[in-house]
């Protein structure tokens, strides 16, 4: 029964992997190519996984377990019996809501960051400096003038973001792969330690520390070489998640303090924009590096994307005991997805990172440090998206596990079932359609699967931090900066409701992903939540909360 | 990533390497290091790799300490004789205080 | 925000809002601001003086100081330190402060000097010998000989308290407005009056926020500022720097030869007589001090000396000797070790002056015939004319400058006594005596009698001065006969009469004819300069002497401290100007057009027509040279080491300080609170299942 | 720098809600989301009432307006809640085997009072402590000296009453107890009116009331959720 069950959860794990990488490509479509290699590596499983399918169908038909997982990748198994969709449904929604936490965590500690710097730090909350893409400074005290500064300002970078989107695009037609490793290095070395210092200088300077130069340096050096090690190498998970968290702190911050103040909320307006139409439009620029990524077997960097799991090929090894089960059941897709699965991580995870920066540093090659900020961030727009090494997890995961976490997690399907109720049906009908179009377009539709449903489902296997979800650091960088803004202008009450807006939207994302299994940008719903309440609790519930407690008045 | 998950020799390499990593002025590299491979070393079942993976935990533990020593016991000296040195503290100061000598 | 919002411009108005605070945050009923003028940190090369508060502001409790036993009562017995006392004038003496410096910031955290002058005799916070230690110095000793600090009552301010070269560790703010008092005492009888409860109840307090980046020494503070690691480019002090304020009666005729490459050589025929005086002053309080007395009166008698010999000498070709020429130079930042007079010292040695761009060559010592130096006329009955040694050119200066004090002619009544001694006042021409003691420099100056030396109530009432605001034209001389209704003890007329003498004797001692005229020194102008000086840069001389519709100044004096690069220069711009007026000469045949380029400039003039006029004045630098010579030893005391500390705000406000007891209850509170509340939850959490017995245990919250 | 008061007032205000979170929400993903969908729903509720005190300008300094028609609000959004979290059980109902559902719903009122209350309570509080933290306190333009403990003692006994308002409110929904409803809008009506005398500064007045409410409306709470005088009995004396 184990191998009948390793079969058919190394596929569905697999499937898994696609979906993902479509959300994440979909949210991250500025951050050029990881998205897509790692789409690349998945989907093309999916192919292999495809053939296998039906014979993992049979061997699992009596096992619910085993279905929803495939209904999780290809709808093969799933059109079979549509009913059977709802059952996955609830099934994948249950473990979402461990996923939505472990986002939560880390987004709040970016955003806590940011906000007791820019509380604490006046040098990050007042501009005199102006980035070289924000060439209107909004000096004119006239609200017209300075609107039309903020939205140039904020087109040209939203252009700068297309020309780096394309740029890399061709760089990676074209395999320039040195390039790319050239960027990542040059540019998370100069995040690591150009900008860290600068941040040491500030906080020190702004209680009044005195410190001598071979501390100072020894720290930045400790901590950056520590940095590039975690990041790019190899560290311990929690390592690698706070260096994230940090970085992702300290470009959000950069962008608070150089961009002028209107064009701060137009470029997250507009940012959120070009997500929704990268991810959404059918030619969007994403789209077209899914499909380079598609031709070449190639996986996701872990670098710059916070991930609440571990992503190293080496598990693999590790697993080969099981896997011999798997590979005598159905030897060609065990075995071949784990290889190449082994291969890609090994010479992708330098790259994904390379990729993501690269687009910065190339652009502003040359330029002071804090203008070469700006286009760092745009790579690292990624959003949700696993790693297909939960399929490696899954392998050999023992069904006792999943059946016990389903138990374990009765909140989390008390809590998305609800959902499911309601659109059961609709999400039924998209099924069909799904599988009715299983074919070589069918594709389509596999990429674009979303990642948390399945993901979820793998999660219920075992402990958490073996599998999760990922969040582009973009993601993190832009709420971090929407909060960090908000509480520029001294109200907690508005940086609170910020704060819970963004948190809400970010459910609502990701409920969206597990329901429609269609790929969503992360930032729209969040960002549009965030400057909403923003403006509104600043300019309308702000003056009835004062009056309220200047009064002592509570509601 | 998660070192349980890894295979005993890898995770002798990837310690060797922290230690090694460390000599280049890198104790937080050797604190890392310790942490993260404490379990290994001292909590699991023996296996052929521990001895070795225990020692550079250990040494690496006792190269933090130093540097820990070093590094606190210099900045309570700088701290301390920064006034008193004048030119020279300024000259290796990262940060020079306002409104004191 | 209280208007409705329209749909179409909701986005404007909601990123507007979100800029700016609406209605009252707890804040605002917390605090109350508090305008005044506050003491900063300067720097020599080897002390810190002024005062500086806590990186974070200092806190302290209000406490009104009337009498000294409140002082003593603060001192001796605090019952809630650390306290702000709030000091009137008259009890803002040496002693106290300094008792007030020893008890520490632990006791007194703050200082408030209200505006309360009813009791107060005497406010002078400079030394008794201004600039004890520059100016002719006694052989190696770093102190001046003209000046003995241990005989105060012989000395130049025999009241100085010389706590303007103290260093306190407290910030000092001072309180003008009435209003603010108001406020501050208000607060001070509601809530500190009962001492005796003080450490169990909320109190007054005061914060005032000055914070001083630079510390210990020039040295110092100029190492970190120009330090190479200093990336952020972070200033500590910057270096007193200020503009000398020169012009010639006639204008030079001796061009520079335009090659740079060329050595500068001064050209031996021209001959100067050198009247100087000081610009600058300066008091305790930024922004704060006019130095009516102690500098102004000098400044007017040199421009009104000015005007009446532009008005008076006969073309230049026609003197005796064609090439004489008389160099008016007002030296900025004396007050600071004669900043202005040492650099200008320091450039006639070093043919720097004036400076190219001038095209005019060089000046050298050679070329000054003798100085004038008119000092502080304190009483303008009681002026004696200093020298060092005697000389044949003091006593027919004095005579001559006798025999129009006392002729009936003009009947001014005065008598210059001369002064022959090591006994010489703190002005700038011990600066040229220092180089040279046999140079040939004559010193006009009052006997002491400025109870407010360099202090911020050295104002309008110190001396006296009315503003007659008759808008007649004060740009003539005026017959002697004609007093244009001024009393004769009225300010303007001694002015006048001072002034007058001297420009006559300097008349006589160009031309080497007596001046037979009648006309004299126009008290109109001494009315209208002393105004613009201490009343109003918005005032008709200053229109008069600016470029016509130009913008006028505030209805404020103008600042006289020296301040540093970039500071305000008010005076030296405005005395710039009104030199540049009184010393051209009109050129009728110069259209607007063509009257652009120096020294051609075009005037407002009087009636604010519009006119012409061949200029002479020039600035020169007022920057110590001790800030150009490369590794300057800082404490050899040989040139001016005065920088000043840079500072972020100033800034003071007032609340309720809560008592220790009520905070320390509110925090055991708080803590109790948690702890309890976590324990209770903790039980009723583990043990649900007995409290909602028909619940199973797994939910029950 | 007063940062005791400030630390004081924190605790008090909120101490026992975080103890709250941490051991009875913390551990629980779903109950942390619908935590935070509480607090969304409440900023809506929010939001709306003060669109309409901003709407009506010439009623904008009587609070009492505001504050009335925020509560009303509130209970609105509450109800709102109430259904969405319904449907959800019955989603569940339909899926999952476990009778979780039945007595889930008092923990899902809790959930969400508690989301209510920790909102409010920052919304109320969190500018006054960002005050607090200066070296002043209160009173130079009058004010008392306990302004800070008492907002914070207030701040605290609403995020309670909303907390166990919920569970009543909910509750009453699903027995059709409508008397339950009435007290629920009833007391939140009060107890908001009743804080409008702070302003005098009756601190007295205004607090002993609403704690004697608190009071009232937990023991109604606990009785709702299962509790009786018995099971209270046993679980102080531990057996």
């Amino acid at each position: 029964m184990d191998g009948h069950v390793n079969l058919p959860t190394s596929s569905s794990s697999v499937s898994v992997g696609s979906p993902s990488d479509v959300g994440v490509g979909s949210s991250g479509e500025h951050l050029e190519r990881p998205p897509k290699r790692q789409n690349y590596g998945s989907s093309s499983s999916n192919h292999q996984e495809h053939s296998d399918q039906p014979d993992a169908a049979i061997l699992a038909v009596p096992n619910v377990v085993i279905r929803n997982r495939l209904s999780g990748g290809g709808g093969g198994d799933g059109s079979g019996n549509p009913n059977q969709n709802e059952l996955e449904e609830e099934q994948g929604l249950k473990y979402g809501a461990q996923h939505v936490i472990k986002l939560f965590v880390p987004v709040s500690l970016c955003m806590l960051v940011v906000v007791a710097t820019i509380n604490s730090i006046s040098f990050y909350s007042s501009t005199q400096v102006y980035l070289l893409y924000t060439p209107f400074h909004e000096l004119s005290p006239e609200p017209s003038v300075k609107l039309w500064n903020a939205l140039a300002n904020s087109l040209i970078l939203m252009s700068v973001v297309v020309v780096m989107t394309i740029l890399l695009i061709v760089l990676y037609k074209k395999r320039c792969y040195r390039v790319i490793h050239g960027w990542l290095i040059l540019s998370s070395f100069m995040l690591l330690f150009i900008f860290t210092y600068l941040y040491l200088e500030e906080l020190l300077r702004a209680y009044n520390i005195p410190m001598d130069y071979p501390t100072a340096l020894l720290i930045m050096w400790n901590f950056g070489v520590a940095g590039m090690m975690a990041i790019h190498w190899q560290g311990p998970l929690r390592l690698q998640q706070g260096y994230l968290i940090f970085v992702a702190a300290l470009m959000a911050l950069v962008f608070i303090k150089y961009l002028p103040e209107w064009t701060a909320w137009a470029v997250l307006a507009a940012i959120s924009i070009w997500d929704l139409v990268a991810v959404l439009s059918p030619r969007g620029p994403l789209r077209i590096l899914v499909e380079t990524a598609q031709e070449r077997n190639e996986q996701i960097f872990p670098a710059l994307i916070y991930s609440s799991t571990v992503i190293y090929t080496y598990m693999g090894t590790h697993y080969t005991p099981q896997q011999q089960q798997p590979t005598t059941s159905s030897p060609s897709s065990s075995n071949s997805t784990t290889t190449t699965r082994a291969t890609q991580n090994s010479l992708a995870s330098p790259e994904t990172g390379a990729a993501a920066r690269g687009g910065s540093s190339s652009s502003t090659s040359g330029n002071p440090p804090h203008q070469q900020l700006p286009q760092q961030q745009h790579p690292q727009q990624q959003a949700l998206l696993t790693d297909d090494n939960q399929a490696l997890a899954t392998e050999g995961m023992p069904l006792v596990t999943f059946k016990t976490n389903l138990r374990g997690n009765a909140e989390a399907a008390g809590f998305t079932q609800e959902w499911s109720a309601n659109l059961s049906e609709r999400v039924a009908r998209r099924q069909i359609e799904v599988q009715s179009t299983q074919t070589g377009s069918g594709q389509r539709s596999h990429e674009y699967r979303t990642v948390t449903a399945p993901d979820n489902r793998l999660s219920a296997g075992e402990g958490q931090e073996e599998r999760g979800i990922k969040l582009g650091l973009g993601d993190f960088i832009f709420y971090s900066v929407l909060v960090g803004k908000a509480s520029s202008y001294g109200d907690w009450t508005t940086t609170i409701a910020c704060f819970v807006a963004i948190l809400i939207g970010l459910c609502l994302t990701l409920l969206l992903l597990a329901i429609w299994r269609k790929a969503l940008p992360a930032l729209p719903i969040s960002i549009t939540f965030g400057l909403i309440f923003c403006f509104a609790t600043s300019v309308v519930v702000k003056p009835f909360m004062e009056n309220l407690s200047a009064k002592q008045v509570f509601i | 990533m998660d070192i349980s998950k890894a295979p005993n020799p890898r995770k002798l390499e990837l310690c060797r390497t922290y230690f090694r990593t460390g000599f280049a002025f890198l104790p937080f590299i050797w604190a890392i290091n310790v942490c993260w491979f404490f379990e290994e070393a001292f909590r699991k079942p023996a296996y052929p790799e521990q001895s070795q993976i225990k020692r550079y935990v250990i040494y690496s533990a006792l190269g933090t300490l130093l540097w820990l020593i070093a590094l606190i016991g210099w900045i309570i000296i700088f701290q301390t004789n920064r006034a008193a040195w004048g030119a020279t503290a300024d000259y290796i100061s990262f940060i020079i205080p306002m409104g004191s000598a | 925000m209280e208007k409705p919002i329209n749909s179409a411009t909701i986005w404007l108005i909601l990123l507007n809002c979100a800029l700016f605070v609406q209605g009252e945050r707890t804040k605002d009923k917390m605090y109350q601001p508090i305008l005044g003028a506050s003491c900063f940190r300067r720097l020599n090369g080897t002390h810190q003086t002024g005062c500086s508060s806590a990186f974070s502001g200092s806190v302290g409790v209000l406490h009104l100081v009337n009498t000294k036993a409140d002082l003593d009562f603060l001192l001796d017995t605090p019952p809630a330190p650390p306290y702000a006392p709030m000091i009137p004038p008259h009890l803002f003496t040496r002693d106290n402060l300094l008792r007030l410096k020893q008890a520490g910031p632990a006791n007194i955290s703050v200082v408030l000097l209200i505006n309360k002058p009813e009791q107060m005799t005497t406010f002078s916070h400079e030394l008794n010998c201004p600039n004890q230690y520059s100016g002719l110095l006694r052989p190696n000793s770093i102190e001046t000989v003209t000046c003995d600090a241990r005989n105060p009552t012989n000395s130049w301010n025999p009241w100085g308290t010389g706590l303007l070269h103290e260093d306190f560790p407290f910030p000092i703010y001072y309180i003008a407005d009435q209003e603010e008092i108001e406020k501050l005492e208000t607060c001070f009888k509601d809530f500190n009056l009962n001492y005796t409860t003080h450490a169990v109840r909320r109190l007054c307090a005061v914060e005032v926020k000055s914070f001083m980046s630079a510390a210990v020494n020039t040295e110092v503070c100029m190492r970190r500022t120009n330090f190479i690691n200093n990336l952020s480019g972070s200033k500590y002090c910057d270096p007193l720097e200020g503009r000398n304020v020169f012009a010639t009666v006639y204008p030079r005729n001796s061009p520079e030869n335009l090659d740079v490459k060329k050595k500068r050589n001064a050209n031996p025929n021209e001959k100067f007589i050198l009247v100087t005086c000081r610009l600058d002053t300066a008091s305790m309080f930024d922004g704060v001090g006019l130095g009516a007395m102690d500098s102004l009166m000098g400044l007017a008698i040199l421009t009104q000396v000015a005007h009446f010999l532009r008005q008076t000498l006969p073309p230049q070709d026609s003197l005796p000797n064609p090439y004489r020429n008389v160099l008016f130079v007002t030296f900025n930042g004396e007050s600071y070790d004669y900043i202005g007079s040492q650099r200008f010292v320091y450039d006639l040695e070093n043919k720097a002056f004036p400076t190219r761009s001038t095209q005019t060559t060089p000046i050298t010592f050679d070329n000054i015939e003798f100085m004038l130096d008119i000092g502080t006329i304190d009483d303008i009955a009681n002026v004696k004319l200093h020298t060092l040694k005697s000389t044949v050119l003091a006593n027919k200066l004095l005579q001559q400058i006798n025999s129009y004090a006392k002729s009936p002619q003009f009947g001014f009544g005065l008598n210059i006594q001369s002064d022959v001694s090591h006994h010489l006042p703190p002005t700038s021409a011990q600066s040229f005596l220092r180089r040279d003691e046999s140079f040939p420099a004559l010193i006009l100056n009052g006997v002491p009698a400025n109870k407010f030396y360099h202090s911020i109530y050295d104002d309008v009432d110190n001396v006296a001065f009315r503003y007659a605001n008759t808008s007649q034209d004060f740009t003539t001389l005026v017959d002697v006969s004609d007093a244009k209704g001024f009393q004769a003890d009225s300010l303007q007329m001694k002015v006048r009469n001072i002034s007058s003498i001297v420009a006559m004797a300097l008349y006589e001692s160009l031309t080497s004819k007596t001046y037979t005229g009648s006309k004299v020194a126009s008290p109109l102008l001494a009315d209208e300069f002393l105004y613009c000086f201490l009343q109003s840069s918005d005032c008709p001389l200053f229109k008069a002497s600016s470029y016509p519709d130009s913008p006028s100044g505030l209805p404020l004096p103008p600042m006289r401290y020296i301040s540093v690069l970039g500071g305000s220069q008010e005076s030296s711009g405005w005395t710039y100007r009104v030199l540049g007026y009184l010393l051209s000469q009109p050129q009728v045949n110069v259209t607007k057009e063509n009257c652009t380029i120096l020294p051609l400039q075009y005037f407002a003039g009087f009636n604010g027509s519009g006119e012409c006029r061949l200029s002479t004045q020039n600035y020169s630098s007022a920057l110590s040279p001790a800030f150009l010579i490369d590794n300057y030893d800082w404490s050899s005391g040989n040139y001016s080491t005065w920088t000043e500390s840079t500072w972020t705000q100033f800034s003071a406000r007032i609340f309720l300080r809560p008592s220790n007891v009520h905070q320390v209850t509110t925090l055991t509170i708080g803590i109790v609170v948690l702890i309890v509340s976590i324990c209770l939850v903790y039980i009723i959490n583990s043990r649900s299942e007995v409290l909602f017995e028909d619940l199973p245990a797994s939910n029950a919250a | 720098m007063t940062l005791p008061e400030f630390f004081g007032c924190t605790f008090i205000a909120f101490g026992p809600p975080f103890a709250l979170f941490i051991f009875t929400i913390g551990h629980d993903p779903v109950r942390i989301i619908i935590l935070i969908a509480a607090a969304f729903f409440w900023l809506l509720s929010l939001l709306l009432s003060s669109l309409l005190w901003f709407a009506v300008i010439p009623l904008r300094d009587v609070l009492a307006f505001g504050v009335i028609f925020s509560v009303i609000f509130q209970e609105c959004f509450r109800y709102i809640i109430y259904r969405i979290l319904r449907s959800t059980e019955q989603g569940l109902h339909a899926v999952a085997e476990d009778t979780r559902v039945t007595d889930n719903k008092h923990i899902l009122a809790y959930v969400s009072g508690l989301g209510f209350g920790i909102i409010s309570g920052m919304f109320a509080l969190v500018n006054v402590l960002a005050d607090m933290s200066g070296p002043g306190t209160m009173g130079l333009k009058g004010g008392s000296e306990f302004f800070f403990i008492t907002s914070a003692a207030q701040a605290l006994s609403i995020i309670l009453l909303h907390t166990f308002w919920s569970v009543i409110f909910f509750n009453a929904f699903d027995t059709n107890n409508y008397l339950h409803i009435g007290y629920v809008v009833g007391s939140h009506l009060f107890v908001s009116l009743l804080t409008l005398l702070n302003a005098e500064a009756l601190y007295i007045a205004t607090l002993l009331p609403n704690y004697i409410v608190t009071v009232l409306t937990g023991v109604l709470a606990f009785k709702v959720a299962g509790g009786t005088s018995r099971s209270f009995r046993k679980f102080i004396t531990c057996q």
